[in-house]
């Protein structure tokens, strides 16, 4: 049961020993609660469910898979990050923390000064501090270089004024990292500073919003004359648009989903191979099993896709690779989900707010929930616009 | 669409789209959305005085005299504002079954009532272990005494715990064979009915039935004894007919929202309707909107056909495009908005949502297809 | 077997008395030979082909569906139009000459003089004179208006120098019309000048263009000194656009080829439920039934929209319908032939030019050559950018 | 690609590819095509002396010591110039199936003459009356006096003309049941066999061929009598994966003429590149094209599995999904091209022909799909 390895990377033995350790210690350390939660493909897990998580991981050593050894991460190898991944989405463990672990911190390890790394990495290891992230506005969205949310410089502090959007995780987290307007004056990529803000500073307000499947995920922060001192500066006054830029770039693993969206065809397989009640199983349908085989020879293609960027020593592919796995990356798991929805029929319909009825509403719930990833973290279309700047060179 | 149309349809549609852009803004509805019910009964008598519960049936029973086409005109229209009201299980549903194959005293005592809005139906005949398919169906109906007694259970019923008479399918003698199904009314009051309502995400309502020795009569039998299944097919034809123009109506809806927000919001310095790949991502949402209402429509002139599998044939065509393109438009339409498509406060989301449901409801793209396949004609042009 | 009607319009019994004298016509003089190059989707029938047919139609009186009684027309209103239409194409009967009866006649109708009506119209009603279209050069396809080929007013004449591309029959024609720039100084949609030359006129060259299916229907017209007299020109001088967008608008009834593709669909149906020497039918495949249902209803959603598009009062809608009507309708006519040429699986492949076979060979042939018809007579892409602009006011 | 290959193979690919480069403009091969053949004696020597089919032997049979992968490179290379020569049938095809399954004595015989350029190989198993069905096959070979006579039809024969040496698929005992056939080499000069060679749309030759009481001898059978489906069955997935790989080739060569094409074309004063719709069309294709090169890679190194359901699972996943995506590919490119596109002077309708000429060879994706859920693994993800 190996993988189909065209690099002969994956193959060694002494990975395939690392593999079963993973599984082993998931096996072992995965709470129920939280295998339970992401199997019904939540994004959404709570903050106590992904510290618990996270506390796991760090006791283990494997807190934060990309980081060198020296941040408190494990120091693995591409290798053994990419098993890593895979291993935890077929179990059904928590993707790892997306601001925090993600973004963040590597971003600090690059940019951040010894005291910002000393400040706030461990606590981004240990799980104690949640991050959230300062990007959108209401007018910068696909247009994230527009945003006019102000931090002007007063002695050794800015003050901000204005207002930030589609802010995930706003509601539980402790700090926010964030881009604010310092000059207007010049290009609209200049004149933007990288700044950290302590979410429980006097004037800030939160506002939550819903989303279509019910959930609160996101939100809008107000800032009203809110300081912020100096020393929370990643970088040069207005030289944050780089780092924001290198910070977006980060996501190379599992930007394509893949190993997520295994996970989900294999259960789409296991309800399409459930003998219904009235004898048949969907899978005797030959329109079905086509579209699950389609799904499935395109996930193996973007899977094959994705060792071949990834691996690659290619120059200057990896931004390119990266958006055109992230827009083919959703297609398929949206398309998977959109499956299994229709494949539960009217039972996944009900609305799990008004009605006691748990059962298969789940999945209609994760299809809604999943429209976001072709709109966030760089729209769709935003993606073919730099392919074909960057790759095309049209 | 006038083409088709006479002119007191063009007039009664107008009628329909005013009294329903007036009071039923959308946003409103969907702000104001708590635990309350979704619908109100004094929205059910406003709309029973306007006549569109009465519009497609003769004027004998009660109604205006219309035809399928009126039904077909204010399904649509409910589907552009997305109104969850019991339209489609009261009028469409029970309303069509009775006058189709109730007798003249079932048309009597039901159909002017229907016409009024004082009495609604619901169609009681999904099971969870027949799944799409008739002859499975379990729910039986024993002969007792020259009555009935009918005992199952009954999923997904439209409107179930809104409706004042349910239409039950039952298997009304022993053994399998779909022959011997038969349709009975039942008030929802009778003794050994429970109900367990279901908000779908939509906001449309379905529940659960149990049945457990529920007495019916003779004179209750929609229908001849054993002739369910025929009427059955007959009624969820009409049914997948009117549920695709609602599916156009929302469609539609869903595409001038994206249309006009496309011409307000600006990034990159530019309005987006300015960019040539979303303008013509927009002009195929448009060509599949015309396409899909199209085929709706001949389906519902199908409807009038005497010929069995033509009405089949059309009846799936449409729900089978029309659940692709539904997909495929209110999809497009969210990721055209961007963020603002994903919340709740946005109608977008809830064109989406309720496309989903219509997909799903009355069969999806793989059953019809199925049922499609099954009355293929080889040798011939489909549509004739 | 009456058409599913949803206008009543077509079902009047009058009406069906039209449709079988049309069919008792069709089944008493359609010659075999031509009957049978329409049935291998061949659009390239020979001028001899051509000119017979048209000379049987116009012994009938039926040679030009669309005209007026006075002009030599059969003065038919628009449902028998529909309906002769219908039946020519389910009978293979050839498509109405496009040049001659559908473009230049109704433009002669309505914009040519007394003198240039008399000259011209009887000659395309007889099917003694054909014509083809000077509009594109090598820079001016979708960017019609970008034409540059020259004609200098010289006395009573023009003298043309210059080149028109994809020029239509111009190796049978007798005659062309053409679009000329008479003033380059103004907006490139001024200055534009409709002319009709004898194509026998010393100074034309014609140079061949053979196409990716091996026929030639296409030419380059080169133009040294060519002197045109000013009564061969229609409107007035720097006038000619509003004349040529006109005539491009003119082909409402069949610019979806719906009837057309009915008849390819009945032609994959039999080809799907042949037995096949294995014993078994295409149609019993799942899959390919599918496709043939989806192909079916696309075809029926075509044909529907047709009708309301086509017999719809509402106003300034019909430039709109007949964008999208064309886009859908070479799609789905594509698509057809498509699927045709794979059910003929290897021995479509065949290339008839180096091999005595003939058997399934004219399939890939006519795939090939409609892949033409998504990109004349304005492109897809063209159309979608008048429907955006035309009817989403984008 | 290079992370999959080693030193040596990122060497040989890139001579490979200077060498058509080089000589293989295709602009000036299309121009001169004429009545006599696409193919030259003269060009065939030089790529037998650069090694090329030589390349995936061993060298104790006169190979170079490569692998599958080898051949695969040299598939993707002849693809994107489309070249046609007999590589397919003699290395890949013929090759392969003496590599794999001939005996030690066959291998000697006929494998240093295949990568010395000396003799070419054609594999003759299809048949008009069995579809892709083996099981239908009608072609006889009948035992005589410990011999064997063979009789029948074999169809579309790759290269059949060209070939020196032929591998027929016959039965080799009455009665039905794939288990019985064999295959046998017998010389393209023997006596009985008659070639109707047929030139294909894009330029490749095959040929129908009748074999009339055609004699071989027990040491012409290649592997054990009756093992030939299974022997023919591997085969094939070899074919189906490397002819993917020629596929991706000409997608590529299609993509960057097209490219090409608009960074100079101008129509509305600007270059058509610059229009958005046609690059968001653009970015399809090149992901397009991306996806199938990884299937198409991951078809290869499946072949190297000892699993035979994974490498038929692999290799039709890859002929469905590229053949799919080819048909996308280039018929997007034509039309991306406009008028140009359609004429025969211009290289990309070309590619539109050979890429559909390689969706019906080895089978067309119905087939393939048909093959991929006979073996679809319910419990698993397909790759593993």
């Amino acid at each position: 049961m190996a993988d189909l390895d065209v690099t002969n990377r994956l193959a060694a033995p002494w990975l395939g020993k690392f593999r079963e350790e993973v599984q082993a210690f998931l096996r072992a350390e995965l709470p129920e609660d939280i295998r339970l939660a992401v199997s019904a493909e939540r994004m959404d897990l709570s903050r106590e469910q992904q510290q618990r998580w996270q506390k796991i991981l760090a006791r283990k050593g494997w807190a934060c898979s990309g980081w060198p050894r020296q941040f408190g991460g494990p120091g693995w190898t591409i290798e053994q990050q990419y098993i890593f991944e895979r291993e935890t989405a077929l179990a059904d463990a928590p993707r790892p923390i997306v601001m925090g672990v993600q973004m963040l911190g590597p971003t600090l390890i690059a940019f951040g000064n010894q005291a910002q790394k000393d400040r706030f990495l461990p606590g981004i290891v240990n799980g104690d501090q949640f991050w959230c992230q300062g990007f959108s506005e209401p007018n910068a969205g696909s247009d994230l270089a527009a945003l006019q949310c102000r931090a002007v410089r007063d002695g050794e502090s800015y003050v901000i004024n204005g207002t930030k959007m589609w802010t995930t995780e706003a509601h539980i987290a402790d700090w926010m990292f964030g881009l604010f307007r310092t000059d207007g004056s010049g290009r609209k990529q200049e004149g933007i500073t990288f700044l950290l803000i302590d979410m429980r500073s006097p004037g800030i307000t939160i506002s939550p919003i819903v989303t279509i499947d019910g959930g609160h995920e996101v939100n809008q922060v107000f800032f009203d004359n809110l300081r912020v001192s100096v020393e929370n500066r990643v970088g040069d006054e207005n030289h944050g648009w780089n780092i924001a830029k290198h910070l977006l770039s980060l996501e190379r693993f599992g930007i394509a989903e893949v190993s997520r969206s295994i996970r989900s065809l294999l259960r789409l397989k296991r309800i399409a191979t459930e003998p219904r009640s009235d004898g048949g199983r969907l899978l005797d349908s030959p329109w079905f099993a086509r579209q699950i085989a389609e799904l499935e020879i395109d996930l193996m293609s973007l899977e094959l896709a994705e060792i071949r960027l990834l691996f690659s020593d290619e120059d200057g592919s990896e931004a390119a690779a990266a958006s055109i796995l992230k827009v083919r990356g959703t297609e398929v798991q949206q398309a998977i989900l959109e499956l299994m929805m229709i494949a539960l029929g009217e039972s996944a319909q009900i609305d799990p707010e008004y009605s006691d009825a748990e059962g298969d509403t789940w999945i209609a719930t994760a299809y809604l929930n999943f429209r976001k990833t072709s709109i966030y973290g760089g729209s769709s279309e935003v993606q073919k616009n730099i392919v074909s700047k960057a790759v095309l060179g049209l | 669409m006038e083409f088709w149309l006479t002119e007191e349809q063009v007039m009664f549609r107008d009628s329909v789209a005013r009294f329903l852009a007036d009071r039923h803004a959308i946003g409103d509805r969907l702000r104001a959305r708590s635990d309350a019910a979704a619908f109100s009964d004094a929205e059910w008598r406003s709309i029973a005085e306007l006549g569109w519960l009465a519009a497609p049936f003769p004027e004998a029973y009660g109604g205006i005299g219309g035809s399928t086409t009126d039904m077909a005109l204010v399904m649509e229209q409910l589907g552009r504002v997305l109104l969850p009201c019991p339209y489609l299980s009261s009028v469409v549903l029970g309303g069509t079954m009775l006058l189709h194959c109730g007798s003249a005293r079932q048309k009597e005592r039901f159909l002017a009532k229907i016409c009024a809005g004082e009495m609604r139906v619901a169609l009681a005949y999904a099971e969870s272990s027949a799944g799409s398919d008739l002859s499975r169906m379990a729910a039986v109906a024993r002969p007792v005494a020259g009555d009935y007694e009918i005992s199952g259970s009954k999923t997904f019923v439209l409107d179930g715990g809104l409706a004042d008479c349910l239409l039950v399918a039952a298997r009304s003698a022993d053994g399998p064979g779909d022959g011997r199904l038969s349709i009975f009314a039942v008030p929802r009051a009778a003794a050994g009915i429970r109900v367990e309502p279901h908000r779908m995400r939509d906001g449309s309502e379905t529940a659960t039935i149990h049945f457990s020795s529920v007495r019916a009569g003779p004179e209750d039998v929609i229908g001849r004894p054993g002739q369910g299944a025929e009427l059955l097919g007959r009624v969820l034809d009409v049914a997948a007919a009117m549920i695709c123009m609602e599916a156009v109506g929302a469609m539609w809806a869903a595409y001038h929202l994206t249309l006009d927000y496309m011409k307000v919001r600006t990034q990159f310095g530019q309005k987006i309707g300015s960019f040539q790949a979303l303008q013509h991502r927009m002009v195929d949402v448009y060509t599949q909107c015309q396409m899909a209402q199209s085929i709706a429509m001949g389906a519902v002139a199908a409807l009038e056909s005497d010929d069995a599998a033509l009405r089949t044939r059309m009846c799936s065509a449409a729900k089978l495009r029309v659940g692709a393109t539904a997909r495929k438009v209110g999809e497009e339409c969210v990721q055209l908005h961007g963020g603002i498509g994903m919340t709740r406060e946005h109608p977008v989301g809830h064109y989406l949502k309720r496309l989903n449901g219509i997909r799903t409801s009355f069969g999806d793209e793989n059953h019809h297809l199925q049922r499609y396949v099954a009355c293929f004609d080889p040798d011939n042009y489909a549509s004739r």
